[in-house]
């Protein structure tokens, strides 16, 4: 019998997460952190994006996608400490991750509930 | 040092991991778990030369093919030589083995409907030989390799250097041997042995073989007073490349690969073996047997139809009628070496081609149950002369020949085994000579002037000169005075390497006194055969001779460690000797 | 199991600078920070988008501060570089098959780019409507 | 065509050296000489103590692998024209222990094989055999690349993860196992999971992809990894959702 064991699930997260990345955030990093305070795209009015945010669909996206994502970036960066940089102190390095992960997690929790 | 001296003792200790040394500890394994197997060998067990092979591994299968027709192929290959109740056997239990290896995973080539396919081989009358693409040893040796660690009776020794066997009152109680990692020299204790040491190709300088190849375990047998037979048997296969001395595998042939001298013309069709068809032609041409294949191409090299290259005379292999589909399907490896190594395509391009030493077919005398006349000493694989392959083997009969064989010689290894005693206390001090005999006459031998790879090179050129596909009574009796002078080189050549870890100068030293005694071996079988059969053509005796000779011959060391040659009739059963016709 | 004095090299902390494959992996686990810096900005955009208009005009000032710019400009060259190396993965991580029949890298590779295209069309149909 | 080239070996003799040195040689250079025929013409004709592992000189048996101008290679399918002028760096395989010269300690690796059960496991349980089981081309297919690893160890040598790991089971015994769960013929993938779930199994890999890059039998082990990794989370999905009973 399969033993259970974290790791795959969080692999499947880590995964999740690097799709979403790849897919999604190429738009959106584009659009809000470049053309739209760099004045190269007009900006959205308020009313139109806080009605488009506040959708539960898209909340119930982004969050997934935030978590997935914050997941994704701990997951990752662990090992580039552990292999770029040899760290040794492997747990708490894990700990260290995750845990802001986790605090990401529900600070997005937090900003996506109030709009709701 | 003694308390060290005897590492391990086991019931079997198999010499050799190759395809042979594992189908036998498999097999030890499964008759009887109770017993406690060991298998040594100087190279990890994958990397022995059973993962060379490339053609296929011959067993009756197929729906029109019977056990007589791959019996009487067997005995008209070896020139009726093969002993036939060996022949029998080996018929009866091939597709049995076979079917086992595939049931263990080996990844044979199959047909569109699930059942195993084969292809055709020279020589023999049906399409009868298994194949995976054209790297059958390969999955052979490692799906045997990967098998056997599911038994966790077989111990291994890996890198573990057999250097001597320890005999006492005419019964095997284990080796000595190197680690090569350590450089510790220590016994391990056996109450039977199987040697599985394979094939001495390094004994010639153009050669199908791998470096490991350097015949030990024949040499290990000769030593302790068991003989060797039919040594004067050496294969020359007729496509290796040049320089290299890869080999081409028949398998090229079988698929429909042409010869073709320097005209661009079939030459065999000049040589009885049939005349030339568009598609091949089972037992005929091409589809000819080894031994007559590379003789035509001597007779070519005579009337100035071959190509010249920087390595001598070459005839070229013809693939581009196949086509790259069935190049890339049933011959990548052959794609893949000559792209690497001649920078050429087959696809579009002719290979160049000359006849390369292969294959041993004698080698330590056996029963048909592996059993040398030594008790408690087994043999097996390409090391051993059971005899099938009598005066020519037939290719793809080799990898089968390893699995019925190695798998006989374990199970009997295991019954002896399991009656026999344990090692007797005087081989402590056998073990102790073999000690002292490395580290002072070879690791201590101070370094002259003399260099091993030089006297290599010497003994290589000698038994070229002596033992070629073409033989002489005179330059087969100079070979031997050749050889006796290297011998007394060898022991000035000292060992330059001091170091004990992985001394490979140490390896080779002990390597070459082996070949030097299998050399001398096959001059001395060679010069008493006074006939031509199979691979032993002498130009002075030109014709079989079934009077005088169809009988094997064993060589056994005297006790002033000189060869002496001793007849031994051949088990003849129902196929009286007759002639061998190809292409008719 | 053995009393040789084998050597163990020691793994330079810089192994990553020595050959250009194992510097460009590095970088592309990098990425994972401008990743997480990326959703700390969208979080603080969409909180500033719920805090009403000016909070959010403010929000976009600050994204134009120059000092911003500059790291968005990075960052998003390594969310490029992670998006490439992610879909060029994808065929390797998992054998996409269709009917029983796999299929090709190539082919894998370029639906998700055609993915990617649909998804980014949707989204700036989306916000800019 | 300059006709000799330099070779710049790395030699260490444990009885004597506390570190390796590095040592050079010119050999002739030969359009039909590879690495391995150079170190032989060292062997044969300058100097003796070299040693290193070879044997098949035709790329299957897999020993002489080692890191030629610091990539793994096989030595006796690289040839010495692609690095002239030279010099050429030959080193022993990069992350394994050395034992003498170019010779490299591969005891890990022989250890973990037989954990990943590189064997068919069937469910039946069938002694005798009497004809095959059935296995269609396209079965064979699904497999045959991850049949044709020949243990060269180049992988390992190229896998940095490895290099700082050496737990890790690593890519050829991982792409093994694949190979077995992927032959129709066999029904072991639980039991194998069960030891590549484990930490050391497939999780350390972060997919450098270097192994696959440098195998010479294109096993792609990097590949065989990942697969793994996703073929271990549908499991472990499985297992967390459904009752024990119906698993
Ligand atoms: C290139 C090539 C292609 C071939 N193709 C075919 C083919 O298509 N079909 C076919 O039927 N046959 C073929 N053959 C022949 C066949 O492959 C060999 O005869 C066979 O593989 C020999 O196997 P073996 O088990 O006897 O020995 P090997 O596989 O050579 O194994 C010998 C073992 O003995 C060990 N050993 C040797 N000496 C010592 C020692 N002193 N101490 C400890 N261990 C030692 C080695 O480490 C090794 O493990 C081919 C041969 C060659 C060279
Ligand atoms: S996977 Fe490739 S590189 Fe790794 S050991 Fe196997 S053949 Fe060599
Ligand atoms: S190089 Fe190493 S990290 Fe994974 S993809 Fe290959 S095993
Ligand atoms: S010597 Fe066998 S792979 Fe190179």
């Amino acid at each position: 019998m399969t033993k259970r064991r974290v790791e795959p699930l969080v692999w499947l997260m880590f995964s999740g997460g690097g799709v979403m990345a790849a897919v999604f955030l190429p738009i959106l990093a584009f659009l809000f952190a470049l053309a739209i305070p760099l004045g190269w795209v007009a900006r959205p009015d308020h009313v139109h994006l806080l009605a488009v945010v506040g959708h539960p669909v898209t909340l119930v996206v982004l969050l997934g996608m935030f978590v997935l994502m914050l997941v994704h970036s701990a997951h990752r960066f662990r090992y580039t400490l552990y292999d770029g940089l040899q760290v040794k102190r492997k747990t708490f390095t894990a700990v260290l991750c995750y845990g802001a992960a986790f605090i990401g997690s529900i600070a997005a929790v937090n900003v996506l509930a109030r709009l709701a | 040092m003694s308390d060290s001296l005897v590492r391990a003792a086991h019931d079997v200790l198999i010499v050799g991991g190759g395809g042979a040394g594992l189908r036998a500890a498999i097999a030890i394994a499964e008759t009887n778990p109770q017993l406690d197997v060991a298998v040594i060998s100087k190279v990890y067990p994958m990397r022995s030369h059973t993962v060379s092979a490339e053609g296929g591994a011959a067993g009756v299968i197929a729906a029109d093919d019977t056990l007589d027709e791959h019996i009487y192929d067997t005995i008209s290959g070896s020139d009726w030589l093969g002993d036939q109740d060996a022949i029998e056997a080996f018929a009866h239990e091939a597709p049995r083995e076979l079917l086992q290896l595939e049931h263990w995973g080996c990844p044979w080539s199959r047909q569109p409907d699930g059942h195993i396919a084969v292809r055709a081989f020279g020589g023999m009358k049906k399409m009868r030989t298994w194949f995976a693409a054209d790297k059958t040893g390969f999955h052979m040796l490692h799906t045997l390799f990967q098998t056997s660690l599911k038994y966790n009776e077989v111990t291994r020794y890996d890198e573990v250097f057999v250097t001597r066997l320890l005999v006492d009152d005419g019964r095997v109680h284990g080796a000595v041997a190197v680690g090569l990692m350590t450089g510790k020299i220590q016994a391990v204790t056996g109450k039977a042995v199987i040697l599985c040491t394979g094939g001495c190709g390094k004994v010639f300088p153009f050669t199908t073989n791998a470096n490991i190849n350097t015949g030990d375990g024949m040499s290990l047998a000769y030593r302790a007073g068991a003989p060797l037979k039919d040594m004067e048997f050496v294969q020359y296969h007729p496509t290796g490349l040049p320089f290299t001395g890869i080999l081409i595998t028949e398998a090229t042939r079988a698929e429909g690969g042409w010869l073709l001298n320097k005209d661009g013309y079939r030459y065999l069709q000049d040589y009885d073996l049939g005349k030339p068809s568009p598609t091949p032609e089972l037992r005929s041409m091409e589809l000819g047997p080894r031994d007559r294949l590379s003789q035509a191409f001597v007779h070519e090299v005579e009337k100035g139809r071959t190509s010249d290259s920087p390595w001598g005379p070459v005839v070229h292999l013809d693939l581009r009628h196949l086509g790259e589909q069935v190049i890339d399907t049933r011959l990548p490896f052959v794609r893949e070496l000559c792209l690497k190594y001649e920078r050429i395509d087959p696809v579009h391009e002719l290979i160049p081609v000359r006849p390369v030493v292969h294959y041993m077919m004698g080698g330590v005398h056996t029963d048909i149950d592996g059993a040398t006349p030594v008790a408690g000493l087994y043999a097996a694989g390409e090391t051993a002369c059971v005899s099938i392959n009598g005066a020519n083997r037939l290719g793809s009969n080799s990898l089968p020949e390893l699995l019925v064989f190695g798998a006989r010689a374990g199970r009997a290894a295991a019954e002896y085994a399991s009656a026999a005693r344990a090692a007797p206390a005087v081989i402590e001090a056998q073990a102790a000579d073999e000690v002292r005999r490395l580290e002072r006459d070879v690791m201590g031998r101070e370094p002259g002037t003399e260099r091993i790879s030089t006297i290599r090179d010497d003994m290589q050129a000698t038994m070229e000169e002596a033992a070629g596909i073409y033989r002489t009574g005179p330059a087969m009796a100079k070979g031997a005075d050749a050889l006796a002078e290297l011998q007394q080189r060898l022991l000035k050549a000292g060992v330059a390497d001091t170091s004990r870890s992985f001394n490979t100068e140490l390896t080779a030293a002990l390597e070459l006194a082996n070949m030097l005694d299998i050399g001398e071996c096959i001059l001395r079988s060679g010069l008493e055969r006074e006939e031509s059969r199979g691979a032993h053509q002498r130009l002075d005796f030109p014709d079989r001779d079934d009077r005088r000779f169809l009988i094997h011959h064993l060589v056994h060391r005297n006790p002033d460690e000189t060869p002496r040659v001793a007849p031994l009739p051949v088990t003849i059963t129902r196929w009286p000797p007759g002639e061998r016709i190809y292409g008719r | 199991m053995t009393e040789v004095r084998t050597y163990r090299r020691p793994m330079s902390i810089w192994w990553w600078t020595k050959k250009r494959s194992y510097f460009v992996f590095v970088m592309r686990e990098l990425s994972s920070i401008f990743v997480a810096w990326f959703v700390v900005f969208l979080l603080l955009l969409v909180r500033a988008v719920g805090r009403g208009g000016a909070a959010y005009d403010d929000f976009l000032d600050w994204a134009a501060s120059p000092g911003i710019v500059v790291l968005n400009f990075i960052a998003m060259g390594f969310l490029l570089l992670h998006t490439v190396t992610w879909f060029n993965l994808t065929p390797q991580a998992m054998a996409v098959r269709v009917h029983g029949r796999p299929v090709p890298p190539a082919v894998v590779i370029a639906s998700q780019y055609v993915g990617l295209v649909v998804v980014s069309a949707f989204v700036y149909w989306l916000v800019t409507r | 065509m300059p006709d000799s080239i330099r070779l710049e070996v790395t030699r260490y003799r444990p009885d004597t050296d506390s570190e390796p040195q590095r040592q050079e040689y010119d050999v002739p250079l030969r359009k039909e000489w590879t690495v391995l025929d150079g170190l032989n013409h060292v062997k044969n004709e300058v100097d003796t103590t070299l040693s290193f592992r070879w044997s098949c000189r035709m790329g299957i048996c897999g020993s002489c692998g080692m890191n030629v101008d610091g990539e793994p290679k096989l030595t006796c399918a690289t040839f010495l024209t692609d690095y002239a002028p030279g010099p050429v760096r030959v080193e022993p395989l990069a992350n394994f222990p050395v034992v003498r010269d170019l010779v490299v300690d591969l005891f890990d690796f022989m250890e973990r094989l037989p954990r990943v059960k590189p064997w068919i496991i069937r469910d039946d349980d069938v002694t005798e055999v009497d004809g095959e089981y059935l296995q269609t081309p396209e079965e064979l297919d699904a497999y045959k690349q991850f049949s044709m690893c020949i243990n060269c160890m180049l992988c390992y040598s190229a896998c940095p993860v490895y290099g700082l790991d050496p737990t890790f089971i690593g890519p050829a015994a991982i792409a093994l196992a694949e190979r077995y769960d992927l032959d129709s013929r066999d029904h072991g993938a639980r039991e194998r999971l069960d030891v590549l779930i484990e930490h050391e199994g497939v999780w350390g890999c972060t997919f450098v992809g270097e192994c696959t890059r440098v195998c010479p039998k294109h096993v792609d082990p990097a590949g065989a990894i990942q697969r793994y990794k996703l073929k271990a989370a549908k499991e472990s999905v499985k297992a967390f959702l459904l009752p024990r009973g119906t698993r």
